[in-house]
């Protein structure tokens, strides 16, 4: 049962109250500080699309195209990685909704550390810089994965980029920490474990790999940025260290670091499909236990990384047996989000295209890593072009799809103003038939024999002439991708100008963020003693003169 | 610590709560539960930090014993037992003075602090004392840079070599028995204690760097105490400062045994 | 694990109620006693060899001052169990790191060590 | 330029996989047993997808019905059904990856060993060849490692990928059952000609590849040096890094180098006679030439000192 809140709060917009750009610089405020991460993080993405339009078009004709030197070339597939990685995917859903939204959806006033959450913004700040320099360096050319010996004998700057993704660990921790606290200790009297909203819960699971992982990556990088300065004889064979030993070190960070990318995603997911559909979440206990059950399984299949790698078999077996398990909880989910639609009032607003846009390329990406999970298939297609096209059907299929859902979703909240919505729809097609246009061409040649990370196939045309015809739809379907990108942007800036002033509730959403005025107010509403069942939306009605939902009288 | 804008300081719900508790908390059980909840998680990804540590350590010991039972002659038991026993007892130190600040007795916080400080400067003195040792004798792996960043020199950066002292090394291990090495043999083990010290120093190196930041932020709650900052009801950051100073204390009696003791 | 987080109202009524247990400083100091004396079993027996038995000797006695500083100086005994819990999945996935890398590096050490046996 | 045989039609094999030049493809039948399961469950939850966007759309007073908010029986069933089918496709994966990385006992064994940018194959009398020669119907072993940093060697046409390791060694086997010529690949990416560093596959018969093997293994003794130097630039991969025609590539080209006398790195100056092309090959890094980077590894131990004469025979060909 969904109570209207007894009092309104009496402080202005957080966006003006308190007004001046100190106040903002300096803000303890969560919703201000998820605001500038989503500056931020759009910015990263724009710079890491702008590095993907730069790989793609230089793939599209065999032999050097736009980008003269294979140097240049390993440089820019490289920033995109890292870029995209570090600062966008990584931090994107929780640093920027799970900011905004994880205190208001509690009823709780902050989280519970709002130093450390600016802290968590300033580190990130400064792990951006980092890149940056990078760049200005003249950029790194060891791959996002900084493999050794490579990494510790090129003469590219690493350093730069290990200590930016260092720097960017502790943003992720904190944040990770200030997550879980809040969410224990935090919680009004009447909102149990299950009564949470499922974003909560899929930020939680997140949070646990936040903080179990991250560690691990930041030991990892300090010793490779000791082995390439002093030789420490850890990583590199020369000085009598181990590769394969980094490679498990890095992926027991960077495989749950995957699921610190989707768990969040699927929150946002579980929020759309259920208050766009009118219809109560299916399966509650399932979808939560499952955001655990990915977060713990997700940290006993890194070796399925490595079945190519000099892994012995023995391991590579284990792996691969665990890698299949971790796949259950997801399809739960998908699963879930479709009972969820049944018999619903399924309307069409950009968020919930969005979130069909998800299950559909989160889809293929899911089913296509049953390839990669098994020993012998991943055999045939380990690093080629078909894992560029899984990972980017899970990973921009489904963080990138989700994150815009949620910003669709959240936009009215947090800037007051309505978008077109109708261009909204738009935006979703074009980002759905331009990313099957860009991806699904690179499953089939990664499996004809397409290795990844290649400059130039034209040495490989006498036995596969038909790469040059899939590199070209892949390159229209990039610029559709990210001309569909743009047009988000636009929408959404628009709307800061001439958009219809928001109303609280526009979805008609059962969580307590929607429950106060929009633009959300400085100060958050304290919970209601009974909280209720956030999916239930029989209490709610559509107003006509709002554009809102509102309780029935 | 930023600048707080004025309406965090306003009381939400009529002023029922003590000062000391943040705008956004409703009690100051609230609070303090948040806070070592907080550093108990902390305390967990110290943990993970470690075992990457750890994992190098157990994957080389398995598969190159004999460098092991070679490296730990160059560590000096003595004074490392010596540091064991004075971490521990700054522990001790440190658990009495939260139980002071809980008691309210503000003297004994202000003195057991300066106690656990003093004991983690004499832990870095010997620990200095320690590395020195190593340093004399050429046995940092890629010394020759490190010496080559603090001169003057503005040539190429030296390759990064590990060439101790042959003399000392061959002196260490006829000490352990192994009289009788041709020169290939000791070359070779040499090559191999590159790896034993690279672990040995990163290890020590990072637990370091944690009782230098340790007894930084004691330093800040000692001043904390000096001005009264402390009592039965808000303590928070003594307590939570000892977690963290026993957390150092619990690594080094892992560390201890794994890199000086075991034969 | 609703139960084992602490509970936000246990102590709303004010701040009268003392917000975590006092160690009996008896506790403290003997706690302090049996860690020196821990220490020095483990410094006596390293002179001794007892071959692959060591290593065991040495994480035991470890293992058991790490307990000890835990329980009593980190308030772990008094305090609310999910601490403990956090601590324990910490060391949990310490073992899960170390466990399965170190499977792998022995398995396939032999491939090292024939490199580096054709190579010397 | 497109050609219109890039059009898919072009392509060789099936839709996903390219020709198999092997009778034991274990790989194959998994790879289109997961395809079969994957369109299945895609069309299945896409297909429901599609139904109830379009049935339950919102309309005006149309509300959405009420249903259970969940039942344990339908959602066990969704967690089982999955469970059994990654169940069966891990041992399909498992047994097939038995068979393919079990080598048989009487394999003729190759070595490999891969640099920056070039493979070498190492054959049993001593001969090292830039590409890979096998016999055909015959189990070949690999056993492989590498002198820099990790690659990674693909046969597409014989479902085999290894990385290569530094440090130790690693193996893989195959059985190439058509003779023909294939694509051999690094996948492992390796620095900026890692795009660059292919070989092909030769599969002959078991008659071929022996008379192969005997003319191969003999050009230095019965062609004249400077042509077998030009024979070991091919073999040995030089032409990865230095070029004939006097374009820079990685290292210097050898186009007219040699009596040249050149700035080297460390500010010094050397000529480039017998003695700095010798040292050259065997310390890379002793005396780097301005301008390059010191990324060449050694060949101590790799060539022969008649292999280092015929080189140097060569370039003073290359005027």
């Amino acid at each position: 049962m969904n109570k209207p809140l007894q009092s309104k709060s009496t402080t202005g917009s957080y966006l003006i109250d308190p007004p001046g750009l100190k106040s903002w610089l300096f803000t303890l405020d969560h919703k201000r500080i998820g605001l500038m991460f989503l500056v931020l993080v759009s910015m990263a993405l724009a710079l890491g699309a702008f590095f993907a339009l730069l790989i793609r078009t230089e793939l599209t004709l065999p032999g050097p195209t736009i980008v003269s030197e294979p140097s240049t070339y390993n440089r820019l597939f490289t920033l995109h990685g890292a870029v995209m990685i570090f600062l966008f995917v990584i931090p994107v859903i929780p640093a920027t909704f799970g900011n905004f939204a994880l205190p208001m959806m509690l009823g709780a006033r902050d989280v519970a550390f709002p130093r450390l959450n600016l802290a968590s913004l300033y580190f990130y700040v400064i792990g951006l810089v980092f890149f940056l320099l990078v760049l200005i360096f003249g950029g790194i050319d060891t791959g996002w994965t900084f493999y050794p010996p490579y990494s510790t004998s090129t003469v590219t700057p690493v350093i730069l980029a290990v200590v930016g993704a260092f720097i960017l660990g502790f943003s992720s921790i904190f944040t990770g920490i200030n997550f879980l606290v809040t969410i224990h200790t935090m919680r009004p009297t009447g909102m149990g474990w299950f009564r949470m909203p499922l974003f909560l819960w899929g930020l939680y699971g997140t949070a646990v790999i936040q903080v179990l992982a991250t560690p691990v990556l930041a030991i990892t990088l300090l010793l490779l940025a000791a082995e390439r300065l002093l030789g420490i004889g850890i990583f590199d064979p020369k000085m009598g260290g181990d590769p394969i030993l980094f490679q498990h070190f890095f992926w027991f960070y960077s495989h749950p670091a995957v699921y610190i990318m989707i768990l969040p995603a699927m929150g946002v997911i579980s929020e759309v499909v259920s208050v766009f559909s009118r219809k109560h979440i299916f399966g509650y206990k399932f979808i939560a236990y499952s955001s655990l059950a990915i977060a713990l399984l997700g940290f006993l299949v890194w070796g399925h990384h490595m079945f190519t790698s000099g892994q012995s078999q023995l391991v590579g077996m284990i792996f691969s047996a665990l890698t299949f398990t971790v796949a259950i909880p997801s399809a739960i989910k998908v699963f879930n989000w479709l009972a969820t639609m049944y018999k619903g009032s399924i309307g069409l607003a950009p968020p919930m295209c969005f979130a069909l846009n998800f299950i559909f390329l989160f889809g293929i990406g899911g089913l296509t890593g049953l390839f990669l999970g098994s020993l012998a298939t991943d055999i045939h297609v380990h690093d080629t072009s078909f894992v560029v096209a899984h990972f980017h059907y899970t990973m921009a299929g489904g963080v990138l799809m989700a994150f815009l859902a949620g910003l669709y979703y959240w936009w009215p909240k947090m800037t007051g103003r309505m978008y077109n919505l109708v261009w909204g729809q738009v935006s979703a097609w074009m980002i759905l038939i331009g990313f099957n246009l860009t991806y699904f061409p690179q499953f089939i040649i990664g499996s004809r024999g397409m290795p990844r990370r290649y400059y130039d196939y034209t040495r490989l045309l006498e036995v596969n002439p038909e790469f040059t015809f899939y590199q070209i739809i892949s390159t229209v379907g990039g610029f559709t991708l990210v001309g569909g990108l743009v047009l988000v942007a636009f929408i959404l800036l628009r709307s800061l100008f001439v958009g219809a002033k928001a109303p609280d509730n526009p979805w008609g959403s059962g969580t307590l963020e929607w429950q106060c005025n929009s633009p959300a107010p400085h100060e958050n509403t304290p919970a209601p003693d009974d909280v209720g069942d956030c999916y239930d939306y029989n209490d709610l009605e559509f107003d006509e003169q709002t554009k809102g939902y509102v309780m029935k009288q | 610590m930023t600048e707080s804008h004025p309406s965090d300081e306003k009381p939400n719900d009529g002023g029922c709560k003590a000062p000391h508790v943040a705008h956004h908390f409703d009690s100051a059980q609230q609070q303090y539960d948040s806070a070592k909840l907080g550093m108990w998680i902390f305390l967990l990804t110290e943990v993970l930090f470690f075992s990457g540590l750890f994992c190098f350590y157990a994957v080389y010991r398995a598969n190159n014993p004999q460098v092991f039972v070679d490296g730990h002659h160059f560590l000096n038991t003595p004074l490392g037992a010596f540091n064991t026993v004075v971490l521990i007892f700054s522990s001790l130190t440190m658990a009495l003075a939260v139980r002071a600040a809980q008691l309210d007795r503000n003297r004994s916080v202000v003195c057991l602090l300066a106690v656990t400080i003093l004991c983690g400067l004499t832990f870095m003195v010997v620990k200095g004392v320690e590395y020195k040792q190593k340093w004399d004798h050429h046995m940092v792996p890629g010394q020759t840079r490190i010496a080559h960043w603090f001169s003057d020199e503005n040539t190429q950066s030296p390759p990064k070599k590990f060439q101790p002292d042959v003399q000392y090394v061959r002196e260490h291990l006829e000490e352990a028995g192994h009289a009788d090495l041709d020169d290939e043999e000791l070359a070779q083990r040499i090559d191999n204690l590159r790896s034993y010290m690279g672990i040995y120093f990163a290890l020590t190196g990072l637990h370091a760097l944690h009782v230098i930041i340790g007894v930084g932020v004691l330093c800040v709650v000692l001043i904390m105490a000096i001005r009264g900052r402390f009592g039965s009801h808000r303590f928070t950051p003594v307590d939570m400062t000892g977690l963290y100073w026993h957390l150092v204390d619990l690594i080094w009696i892992y560390v201890f045994p794994l890199l000086y003791l075991i034969p | 694990m609703n139960n084992s987080s602490p509970s936000p109202q246990s102590a709303s009524s004010g701040s009268d109620a003392a917000l975590a247990h006092v160690v009996d400083i008896r506790v403290l100091l003997g706690v302090f006693a049996v860690l020196m004396v821990l220490t020095t079993i483990t410094v006596s027996v390293s002179y001794f060899d007892f071959g692959a038995l060591n290593l065991f000797v040495a994480i035991s006695v470890a293992t058991m001052k790490a307990a000890l500083v835990a329980l009593y100086f980190m308030h772990l005994r008094y305090d609310n169990l999910f601490y403990a819990f956090v601590l324990l999945v910490g060391v949990a996935f310490l073992g899960l790191f170390l466990s399965i890398t170190m499977l792998d590096s022995v398995e396939y050490h032999p491939g090292v060590e024939a490199w580096q046996e054709r190579t010397q | 330029m497109i050609s219109f045989a890039g059009l898919p039609l072009a392509q060789s094999g099936g839709f996903w996989l390219p020709d198999s030049a092997t009778n034991s493809p274990a790989m194959d039948p998994v790879f289109y047993l997961i395809l079969g399961i994957c369109s299945f469950f895609f069309l299945l939850v896409v297909g429901l997808m599609v139904f109830f966007v379009v049935h339950y759309r919102r309309r005006p007073g149309v509300v959405p019905q009420k249903t259970a908010s969940h039942n344990m029986l339908l959602e066990l069933t969704w967690t089982f059904i999955p469970l059994v089918i990654v169940g069966a496709i891990f041992y399909q994966g498992f047994t097939a990856y038995i068979r393919m990385q079990t080598p048989p006992p009487n394999c003729y064994d190759l070595r490999v060993s891969a640099r920056q940018w070039a493979w070498q194959f190492i054959y049993p009398n001593g001969h090292i060849d830039e590409n890979l020669h096998v016999p055909v119907g015959e189990p070949i072993r690999l056993t492989m490692t590498s002198e820099d940093v990790i690659h990674g060697l693909w046969i597409p046409a014989l479902r085999v990928k290894m990385d290569i390791v530094p440090g130790r060694y690693t193996s893989t086997w195959f059985r190439a059952d058509k003779v023909g010529t294939y694509n051999l690949l690094c996948t492992e990416y390796c620095g900026d000609e890692h795009s660059d560093m292919l070989a092909t596959v030769e599969v002959h018969t078991r008659e071929d590849y022996d008379a192969w093997l005997k003319d191969a293994g003999n050009y230095l003794k019965t062609l004249p040096p400077a042509e077998a130097g030009k024979v070991l630039y091919q073999r040995r991969g030089c032409f990865q890094c230095h070029s004939v025609d006097g374009t820079a590539g990685t290292g210097p080209s050898f186009k007219g180098i040699y009596g040249e006398t050149h700035d080297m790195a460390d500010g010094t100056t050397a000529v480039v006679d017998d003695n700095y092309i010798r040292q050259s090959i065997l310390e890379p890094q002793a005396k780097v030439r301005s301008g390059f980077q010191p990324v060449m590894a050694t060949y101590q131990g790799l060539v022969s000192d008649d292999d280092i004469t015929a080189l140097i025979e060569y370039i003073k060909t290359l005027k």
